[in-house]
């Protein structure tokens, strides 16, 4: 390598040299570079000025391009391609149980009102858990209900019964079933007889373990 | 340094100018990376193949200079005299005819053994030199200095299974079981209710009545549930004009509201 | 733009495009990008991989070129152009010839235990010599070994590739000689229980094989 540059303190280096000199200034110099910085950098002799017009040259058209920053050069991203500086990162979340239990009841009673999901729930829904659930597109807004106000309803959407895997929303499982799936809670409602409790105990086998 | 440990391996009186010539050669021995680095430097200055090595003569050559620098500086490192005490018994072994009773490794096993090992160290050695030699970036060739910060943009997806959904329906179903939340809206009146029970009345109503008499039984007398009741009687009379099935009509500021059915107006 | 990424869901754009979106990625970071990452920047149906063979070829014999550092893809200056790069050379902290070793025992012998390591240099490994090489992001830890005790190995990272100007391990200088004479066999002292090596074998896959 030294070699080379004694030699080319005789005789400058052919063009195409000096132009892919310039491009790996250009490329790995933190900051735009003046003419005067390259002659610097260059083998005695070389002109840069006329290498970047190649060079530009060569770049036009491409993903990057060679660009003047006031009086020095740098390589910059073609402006069309501003756009693939961004990168994407998908997380995945658990849906809140706010959400989550707004949404079963959406699929169970659906079209339901807000006020209905509200009287269910026993608290009221936030906007936010109504508004996630719209843009999840499990949720959608169904007719208005023909009561005073002729309030909004929300119904299921095609893509709620792709995710959980169902044809229609009917064939959730019933409370019943729900119940000797041993998903309710085994405690008996007071004032009902206990053999109920006793029938829990035997359709403890979890009806839906193996979805899990 | 293999020739300095030849010259040195020479030296017999000890005067005090080779004794401090040879105790910088103890501390040249320090310089070793370890007895396996001290046999190699002098396996090679056997200047033959490390394949072809003779074990028995690198012990000797090592015993000697244990032997000799012990003399000079008992403290010597106990690799080393552990070093010197196995290629003891090494030489041992390549010396005495193999006993048929004894079922270790032969002499001939180790001192393979060990050349393998020496063979080994010099390549490695050789390869980190080639290695160190080649092009290195930031050095020879360079990364790019501009470079641009690529904007992270982070998507949340949300995830639930059927199970889940599952469950949380049966917590609430299970909890309406066992919490009498009627009793929460025990002095609430919705307007669906007030509605219900309107439509009953609003037939039998031909004249101007107050609006007060739907209120239904038992809600007049508690002030809380009054209020809730004729709150929503109030806005299910408005939803009954905006449905024309009923006039409304207040007098002045705080009077009665009143209401009438709609004259000849059959639903639908 | 962003209508351009919208179309891109249905179709790809033409392979002159991707070059160019590819080439511009690579110009805009200093670390090697993964072909992974391209696909999740580039619009849907990209092939970045065939891209790339364009823009390597397209680099050719220029001042910078498209290189492979093990899955990954970067753009770096030609070697023979350092001289003209003082200004960004930056000062590394001379490795000890303990520190070098090592660091060729990893790559060569890697995944290697630290006992491992001791027995080939036959003296004690110190922990800053390895904390050193971990600090300069040239090895890491691998999967630890199924035999007794389960001892951590040590394994070259992505970095040391870049580093050293590698695509991957197998370029190792002069790696298939020593493989082919042996030396880089795992050969336990003569008397020795072989099932520690049986262990191996079963285990841990050795990074090279392949080759072998």
């Amino acid at each position: 390598m030294s070699d080379d540059r004694e030699e080319s303190l005789f005789e400058a280096p052919p063009m195409a040299e000096q132009e892919r000199m310039v491009e790996a200034i250009l490329f790995a110099t933190a900051d735009p570079v003046s003419i005067k910085e390259l002659m610097g950098r260059m083998p005695h002799g070389c002109e840069p000025a006329e290498a970047l017009v190649h060079l530009r040259k060569r770049y036009e058209g491409r993903g990057v391009a060679v660009v003047k920053v006031g009086d020095a050069w740098a390589i910059r991203t073609a402006p069309d391609l501003g756009f693939l500086m961004q990168k994407e990162t998908v997380e995945t979340r658990k849906l809140s149980r706010a959400a989550i239990e707004t949404l079963a009841i959406v699929a169970y009673h659906q079209p339901v009102t807000r006020a209905e999901i509200e009287e269910i729930r026993g608290v009221s829904v936030s906007r936010g858990t109504i508004d996630q659930l719209i843009e999840l597109e499990w949720i959608r807004f169904g007719r208005r209900k023909l009561t005073p106000g002729r309030p909004v309803t929300f119904v299921v959407t095609p893509g709620f019964l792709d995710h959980f895997g169902l044809e229609t929303a009917r064939d959730l499982p019933g409370i019943k079933e729900l119940r000797s799936a041993g998903l309710l809670d085994n405690r008996p409602p007071p004032g009902e007889p206990l053999e109920e409790d006793e029938d829990e105990d035997d359709g403890q086998a979890p009806l839906f373990e193996d979805e899990a | 340094m293999s020739d300095e440990f030849q010259a040195e391996s020479e030296v017999t009186s000890l005067s005090v100018s080779d004794r401090v010539a040879a105790e910088a050669l103890i501390v040249e021995v320090d310089g070793y990376e370890g007895p396996l680095d001290l046999l190699l430097s002098m396996g090679r200055s056997q200047k033959v193949d490390l394949r072809q090595i003779s074990i028995l003569h690198l012990a000797e050559q090592y015993l000697a200079f244990i032997e000799q620098a012990r003399d000079l500086r008992i403290e010597l490192a106990a690799d080393y005299l552990v070093m010197a005490a196995w290629l003891a018994f090494l030489k041992s072994r390549l010396l005495l005819p193999p006993d048929p009773e004894d079922e270790g490794p032969s002499g001939e096993e180790l001192a393979a053994h060990l050349a393998f090992q020496l063979e080994r160290l010099s390549a490695m050695r050789d390869v980190a030199a080639k290695l160190m030699a080649r092009d290195q970036l930031a050095r020879d060739f360079f990364a790019r200095g501009i470079t641009e910060d690529v904007a992270r943009v982070r998507r949340v997806t949300y995830t639930a299974t059927l199970l889940d959904l599952m469950q949380a329906y049966s917590r609430i179903r299970t909890k309406d079981d066992f919490r009498p939340y009627v009793m929460d809206r025990g002095s609430i009146l919705t307007m669906e209710q007030a509605l219900e029970k309107m439509r009953g009345l609003i037939g039998f109503a031909g004249d101007w009545t107050d609006i007060s008499s739907y209120l239904p039984d038992g809600w007049s007398n508690d002030p809380k549930k009054r209020r809730s009741a004729t709150a929503a009687t109030f806005a299910a009379s408005l939803e009954l004009a905006k449905e024309g099935k009923i006039d409304i009509r207040q007098g002045e500021t705080f009077a009665p509201i009143q209401i009438r059915r709609k004259a000849d107006r059959d639903e639908r």
